[in-house]
């Protein structure tokens, strides 16, 4: 049995679980994988949904991604109708839309028992500061407890129902998230004469603003 | 010339005696039996630990080639090219380890810490007093509690592994010194009960005693030792088994298992500490193989009367049958894997111990039925009621596990 | 029993582990022990904080990221080729499944076709890879068990006869970095099939050797068979991949279920487990060398001639379209994605790697509590990890 | 060889110490090892009194003495499994603060 | 019963032993700085440059595109572009690299540098002793070093060498039949302004003096061998 | 008194002494190993061979080890656990009370005085005959009394099932 299209377990998904909201994220590449976006309140039904529902089952989470994307200016071609030399024209132009950041986090569903799949599931944060919350979807699928930890360690996403959220890659004392997109690499390299310059003056740097500090 | 090699044979008594001979008429008797104990220990403080070394660089060629690798090969005189096929590795080795920065942990108890090795080496340097190395060759006769000295000595090994555990303040070092003792303690009775077979049928505790009770000859001319008999069989693999664990060998080395903690009590010892704890454990192992040699082994007997066998002197045979030994426990080093903690204490509570209890009685009714059943029956008959035992035990293990079959999706 | 039968009822079962305090009012008893992240067993820079009452584990937390460097971060400021080479250093062991991995996913994200002798090289590649994974974890889980390294050096000395193929195939015996999007970065040199064909076909000969040493020993039995137990549904849950689920007899296997590559074409068969335990874990590696050997031996004859790399993809400049591609295989440990986002320029978005060895990580616990400090060790070994790709 | 006084005093003195350890330490176990001592300084007699006995052949003291190491040995592994089992229980050792007998 | 995997394990191992002393599949060591492994063809280290002539700076093909160096995954090449140009193998003006450097001890042997070059002027080499004292500054490699010859690359890669000296041979034909035909554009070109100056003078006393003859190309620095 | 027998002695009360004052209670076991091993030592000089090695192999190589065991078992190696609430005088004044009521006693009695008679010809062989004849019915009651012993010992030690 050939796995639904996003838009029918959309559309199931949005019937089971009472108050969902899905969207249908269109993904331009040859393959094709369209993923569903669920809005963060009812993520853990919509996703017990998709574990518990009998023709999908999708009880193998394989794949929990977190993406950052940065406030951006998306440029569109519209045709706008303008009054020209008094003459009412339609002209295309630019038009610049102020796109917030926000930060997301991809779940990468299959089923074992069913050999389908991917069904991918996206939550979004409203934006990027603090506190960027989505829910975790660990007490359903295990093998999310570690990948969210990561999430929550690189990107800084908070997972409400997570049971053991720490950081799992950096250490305790770790501050940033270093896989947002506008994070900045400390310059404290360790002295190493590379044949970069400009790693070599920045380690430089950080060493003298050491010593000038101690 | 069978004068000829009896004199070889009795080459270290005459030694001995010339060298005592040297001595003033006029020493007083304490001096001459200080000279003379002295004159008893150096061959074995010479020997052994020499044996030690050239054991440490022939079981890892042994094991080299047995892993098909070719093992130390390269230390040989310095300087030259000459390289004696790598035997110059140990006196390397020493100089290593005395040469070795000795950490000491700052938390450790350091006096324990600095005892426990010694309080390791003297008791095992003990036992070897005790053993019948030649005719005539025993340091130490004790006719009344020969054994009973060496068990009794070899306890008390079990307290210095205690010791170096527990100073060294490390979780790693007080585990492996927890299952040290808890191995040692509970081999330790398999192990005295396989030897007291022997003390049963010897009828004394005495080792050159038990040896003489060999000297036998069946058919006129092989010796009886008692490997030869069903219950000496059986009761020399029990006996084997148990001193492997005593002596913490492979597949009994939980104590130092390194995959799960790292070298067990002796973790933070470095340098010329470690150094004795090596020694002493394989000085331990020599010693146990000795007892067995002289247990089952006929000690120092050659196995047949006959000429080119008596030719080698005694001390040679002895010698000879301890390298035998040690080549086999390195060999079990270079197949088997490890047994867990739990394993372990099943395997002495629940094989050992009751085989060795019926291998007792086996042995009682082999001395009993010597002259009412002849030979021919007598072996078959003890030898089932050994080995039926073994079989129903060991199907007890082999209930646990099974060689699997599996399944193949489409 | 049928798959269905053991698939997973969810609204019953919570599969996920409260964090329990551990040894309440016996504090004084327990024993908190850190191994790692120096110990001799822990595969790498990986320690395991263990609480232990006597010998058997009561808590166990895996920590680790000591070799993390950040290679996700790396690659999205890395042009899409540059981050092959990275790829290689994932898991060590299997640098051109890893290659494969991320090479599928570009072609996924690109569109690009793969000529059929390149298929076959990756083909042929990846089965050795997987061979040579097996054979080495094997030793290394008998190394952990105590076997002072006999089985080791000779699953060492067949490694280096498949390491002497792909060396000379590659240049490289470990970091390969082989596999280009759309193909192979070079053709197999004269004389390598043979050398290939020989190779594969004694291996049968070593495999039984091994199992002549070890697979019927008592005291490997004794130690492995009821240690480190996993249920099919907690690895389903769990997401467990590769020959550690199967051994819970669970029949996935990326192999059969995706199709990649041309897997289709040669029938091999997936060994299952019945118990899930080490033993199995340990056997179902053996078992699936020997099938992958089936593979081998067909596909060393077939392979045809022709160009190893798409013609259209670039090498240089390479800027695939916008969008987004998830990308698995099998490799030895299990699956290995690539999740990649691309927004047009030459270095990807976001580039994702789900490495196999990280998840099958997550059990750790499940499988050690209650069971001796030994018996962890031989799990951890069993589940085959390698830290390259835990902490990426 | 020293005359039996000797022996006896040294005896003495063991019994004493042990007496006095068993009566000043608060833990079982010191109390216990105190126990132990006391039994030692016992069969030193035994031993003692044998050997200088006008029979020795008899071997009475040397029966008593490996009579009482048996028992001594019994009682420091009883004893000590309710060491154990009251420091589980009570989460100390210390004889003056297990006051209760109800399990 | 209960034994019978031991002993079986004891026999395998029996046989290694024995067999490591008379079957060479048994012992497969060898005792490394006496003996040695061949070197596999593909085998691949570290980077050199690769030069044609008797002196190592002068021939060298590299051209300091910095293609490697934006294309290195670990950022490990170093290079300053020359301020003035010299003629390469085939006659072009090129620049060449002033500074040349590679960081050994970031290098990761990828071979990309040499995949990316479309000079054929990086190369895998095969020497793998570079254990140093110094390990900042022994491992960070000048171009001096770097360079050897094409008779080196021809030794350690045979088959892909031939490939890369018939690609250059393919450029240098290109380039000659090139200049060829640029000559004889000129001459072409010159004829025809002759023949039209002459037509001119023919018309009319406008002195127009003939262009110079197009600067010879200089001859390939080492003629590729096929 | 001898020299030998001095210093063994010395030793002996010296390390009870020790086994009974020290805080640290292993070094008290392992203090207490010492005085056990001097008093096997005494007995080989009383010519209690048989008794002197097993003296070691029981209390060097088992009881000590129980003790040692013990201690661990109930983290007792912290001095921290033993605050001495009583004052330890008492103990110590009917202690010494005790020797010297027993040492006059030993000093005065005309036993004390005896000296040694030749060493007795004492063989493993008779002590065994002995134990299985005249004192055959002691030995039974030992063998239940060990026997009891060891399985009250797990018994009472034998940690409760969680949850029971």
């Amino acid at each position: 049995m050939p796995l639904e299209t996003p838009e029918q377990i959309k559309a199931r998904a949005e019937a089971a679980v009472p108050g969902a909201q899905l969207s249908v994220v269109k993904n331009d590449s040859p393959c094709a994988q369209h993923s569903l976006l669920v809005d963060v309140e009812h993520a853990y039904a919509v996703a017990q949904f998709l574990r518990d529902d009998p023709q999908l089952r999708l009880d193998y989470c394989s794949n929990v991604t977190g993406v950052d994307f940065l406030d951006a200016e998306l440029s569109e071609k519209v045709k706008v109708k303008k009054v020209v030399d008094g003459v009412e024209k339609e002209v295309e132009e630019v038009k610049k839309t102020k796109r917030a950041g926000y930060l997301e986090v991809v779940y990468h569903l299959y089923s074992m028992s069913m050999k389908h799949g991917p069904v991918i599931l996206r939550q979004r944060t409203p934006g990027r500061a603090d506190p960027v919350k989505v829910t975790s979807l660990t007490p359903l699928w295990r093998s999310c407890e570690f990948q969210e930890r990561e999430v929550f360690d690189l990107y800084g996403v908070l997972f409400d129902g997570h049971p053991d959220l720490r950081r799992i890659l950096m250490w305790d004392g770790f501050k940033d998230y270093p896989m947002r997109k506008d994070y900045v690499e400390p310059d404290d390299y360790e002295y190493e004469p590379t044949p970069h310059d400009d790693v070599l003056e920045k380690a430089k740097a950080h060493r003298a603003a050491q010593e000038v500090k101690a | 010339m069978a004068e000829l090699f009896a004199k070889l044979d009795a080459l270290p008594v005459t030694l001995k005696h010339l060298l005592l001979g040297l001595l003033p008429g006029a020493t007083p008797e304490w001096l001459v039996a200080v000279v003379s104990a002295v004159l008893s220990i150096t061959p074995i403080l010479a020997v052994f630990p020499l044996m030690f070394a050239l054991t440490t660089v022939i079981e890892r060629k042994g094991l080299g080639r047995i892993q098909n690798r070719i093992g130390p090969n390269r230390v040989g005189i310095p300087l030259t090219d000459i390289r004696l096929f790598g035997f110059g590795q140990f006196i390397a080795d020493g100089i290593k380890s005395l040469i070795k920065e000795d950490v000491v942990p700052r938390a450790a108890d350091k006096v324990v810490h600095f005892l426990a090795p010694i309080a390791l080496l003297i008791p095992v340097l003990l036992t070897y007093s005790v053993l019948p190395f030649g005719k005539n060759m025993v340091p130490l006769d004790l006719p009344q509690t020969g054994l009973l000295f060496f068990f009794a000595v070899g306890a008390s090994t079990e307290l210095s592994v205690f010791m170096a555990g527990w100073s060294s303040r490390n979780k790693y070092s007080l585990l492996g010194a927890m299952r040290a003792i808890a191995q040692m303690v509970s081999y330790e009775i398999p192990l005295i009960l396989s030897a007291l077979t022997v003390v049963m049928i010897a009828g004394t505790l005495s080792l050159p005693g038990i040896v003489e009770s060999q000297t036998e000859l069946k058919f006129g001319f092989l010796y009886t030792w008692h490997l030869f008999t069903p219950w000496g069989l059986v009761g020399f693999f029990l006996f084997l088994t148990a001193a492997a664990a005593e002596a913490n060998r492979t597949p009994f080395d939980l104590p130092e298992a390194e995959s799960e903690i790292i070298a067990g009590y002796f973790t933070e010892y470095s340098g010329f500490k470690f150094a004795i704890f090596f020694l002493a454990e394989y000085l331990g192992l020599f010693a146990m193989c000795g007892l067995g040699i002289t247990l089952f082994l006929g000690g120092w007997l050659p196995p047949v009367k006959l000429a080119p066998f008596t030719w080698v002197p005694s001390w040679c045979w002895f010698l000879g049958k301890l390298s035998a030994l040690i080549v086999l426990f390195i060999w079990l080093r270079g197949t088997l894997p490890r047994l867990r903690t739990d394993q372990l204490m099943g395997f002495a509570w629940k094989f050992l111990l009751p085989m060795t209890l019926i291998n007792l009685v086996v042995a009682a009714l082999w001395h009993l039925s010597a002259n009412s059943i002849p030979l021919v029956a007598r072996w078959p008959l003890c030898f089932a009621m050994l080995a039926i035992p073994y079989w129903l035990l060991g199907r007890g293990f082999e209930a646990k596990f099974t060689k699997r079959e599996y399944r193949f999706a489409n | 029993m049928t798959f269905h039968d053991l698939a997973y009822d969810a609204g019953k079962t919570d599969f996920h582990r409260k964090a329990q305090p551990v040894g309440q009012g016996r504090e004084g008893e327990l024993l908190e022990v850190a191994m790692g992240p120096q110990h001799p067993s822990t595969h790498g820079v990986f320690r395991m904080d263990v609480v232990l009452d006597g010998e058997t584990v009561v808590k166990l937390k895996p920590v680790f990221g000591y070799l993390h460097r950040n290679h996700e971060k790396i690659a999205e400021n890395t042009s899409y080729l540059g981050s092959m080479p990275y790829t290689d250093r994932l898991d060590y062991f299997c640098s051109l499944t890893n290659n494969w991995a991320y090479a599928l996913s570009v072609e996924k994200l690109a569109g690009l076709q793969v000529p059929e002798r390149a298929e076959y090289i990756r083909l042929i590649t990846a089965e050795l890879t997987r061979v040579l994974n097996h054979t080495c974890l094997a030793g290394f889980l008998l190394q952990d068990m105590g076997a002072l390294g006999t089985p080791l050096m000779y699953a060492f000395r067949e490694r280096e006869k498949i390491l002497d193929l792909i060396e000379s195939l590659t240049g490289a015996r470990m970091m390969c970095n082989y596999m280009r999007f759309g193909g192979c970065r070079c053709d197999l040199p004269a004389g390598w099939l043979d050398a290939a064909k020989k190779v594969v076909a004694e291996y049968p000969k070593f495999l039984d050797e091994f199992d002549a040493l070890l697979s019927g020993n008592e005291i490997l039995m004794a130690r492995t068979q009821g240690v480190g137990k996993l249920s099919a549904e907690l690895a389903i849950n769990a997401g467990i991949t590769g020959p550690m689920l199967r051994a819970s007899g669970v029949d996935y296997d990326l192999r059969k279920v995706d199709n990649y590559g041309i897997y289709s074409r040669y029938p091999f068969r997936v060994p299952l487990g019945d118990h899930g335990d080490v033993y199995d874990r340990y056997m179902i590696r053996m078992l699936e060398m020997r099938e992958s050997l089936k593979i081998l031996e067909p596909a060393l004859k077939d392979i045809p001639e022709g160009p190893v790399v798409d013609p259209k993809a670039k090498l240089r400049g390479f800027r695939p379209k916008a969008g987004e591609a998830y990308g698995r295989i099998e490799t030895p440990k299990g699956e290995l994605g690539f999740y990649l986002i691309s927004d047009g320029s030459p270095n990807p978005y976001r580039y994702r790697v789900r490495p196999p060895s990280l998840i099958n990580l997550t059990i750790l616990e499940d499988m050690c509590l209650g069971q001796t400090i030994a018996d962890a060790v031989i799990t951890l070994g069993s589940v085959d990890i390698v830290l390259g790709e835990v902490d990426r | 060889m020293s005359p039996l006084w000797c022996y006896l005093t040294v005896s003495a003195l063991l019994f004493c110490i042990g007496l006095a350890g068993a009566l000043t330490r608060r833990n079982a176990i010191m109390v216990l090892i105190g126990i132990e001592l006391m039994l030692n300084s016992a069969n030193l007699n035994f031993i003692a009194f044998w050997r200088f006995s006008e029979t020795p052949e008899t071997q009475t003291g040397l029966m008593f003495a490996l009579f009482s190491i048996a028992i001594a040995a019994a009682e420091a592994a009883v004893g000590l499994a309710l060491i154990i089992t009251i420091y589980r229980h009570f989460r100390t050792a210390n004889v003056d603060k297990v006051e209760e007998m109800k399990g | 019963m209960l034994g019978t995997g031991i002993l079986k394990g004891m026999v395998e191992t029996a046989k290694n032993f024995a067999g490591s002393y008379h079957d060479p599949e048994r012992l497969t060591t060898v005792e490394y700085p006496e003996q040695r492994i061949a070197s596999k063809e593909n085998a691949r280290q570290f980077p050199f440059l690769v030069h044609d002539t008797e002196d190592p700076m002068k021939g060298l093909r590299c051209v300091a595109c910095q293609i490697c160096e934006k294309e290195c995954p670990p950022q490990c090449i170093y290079i300053v572009k020359s301020k003035d140009k010299r003629a390469d193998y085939k006659g072009q003006m090129q620049f060449y690299p002033a500074t040349f450097d590679i960081d050994l001890s970031v290098c990761m042997s990828c071979q990309i540098c040499v995949e990316v070059c479309p000079f054929e002027s990086i190369k895998m080499d095969t020497e793998f002793e570079l254990s140093n004292t110094d390990r900042f500054g022994g491992l960070l490699v000048n171009k001096h070093q770097l360079a050897k010859s094409n008779e080196h690359y021809r030794k350690i890669h045979p088959t892909e060498a031939a490939a890369s000296d018939a690609a250059l041979a393919v450029e240098v034909a290109k380039a000659q039949a090139k200049a060829k035909a640029d000559v004889e554009a000129k001459a072409k070109a010159a004829a025809e302004a002759k023949t039209k100056a002459e037509a001119a003078a023919a018309a009319g006393p406008v002195g127009a003096p003939a262009s110079a003859p197009a600067p010879k190309p200089s001859s390939p620095a080492a003629a590729p061998a096929a | 008194m001898t020299l030998p027998f001095a210093i063994i002695a010395g030793l002996t009360v010296g390390s009870a002494v020790a086994a009974m004052s020290l805080r640290n209670m292993v070094h008290c076991a392992l203090s207490l190993v010492l005085t056990f091993a001097g008093l096997a030592g005494l007995y080989l000089q009383l010519n209690a061979e048989f008794v002197g090695l097993t003296q070691i192999l029981v209390y060097v190589g088992a009881v000590s080890i129980l003790i040692v065991f013990a201690i661990l078992l109930t983290r007792s190696t912290e001095p921290k656990d033993e605050p001495s609430t009583v004052t330890p005088w008492v103990g110590i004044s009917v202690a010494v009370g005790a020797f010297l009521t027993m040492a006059l006693a030993v000093l005065a009695s005309p036993v004390g005085k005896r000296i040694a008679a030749p060493a007795p010809e004492v063989s493993v062989k008779t002590l065994g005959q002995k134990l299985m004849t005249d004192y055959v019915l002691p030995l039974e009651v030992m063998a239940l009394l060990l026997t009891a012993a060891m399985l009250g010992a797990v018994i009472i030690a034998m940690r409760e099932k969680e949850g029971k």
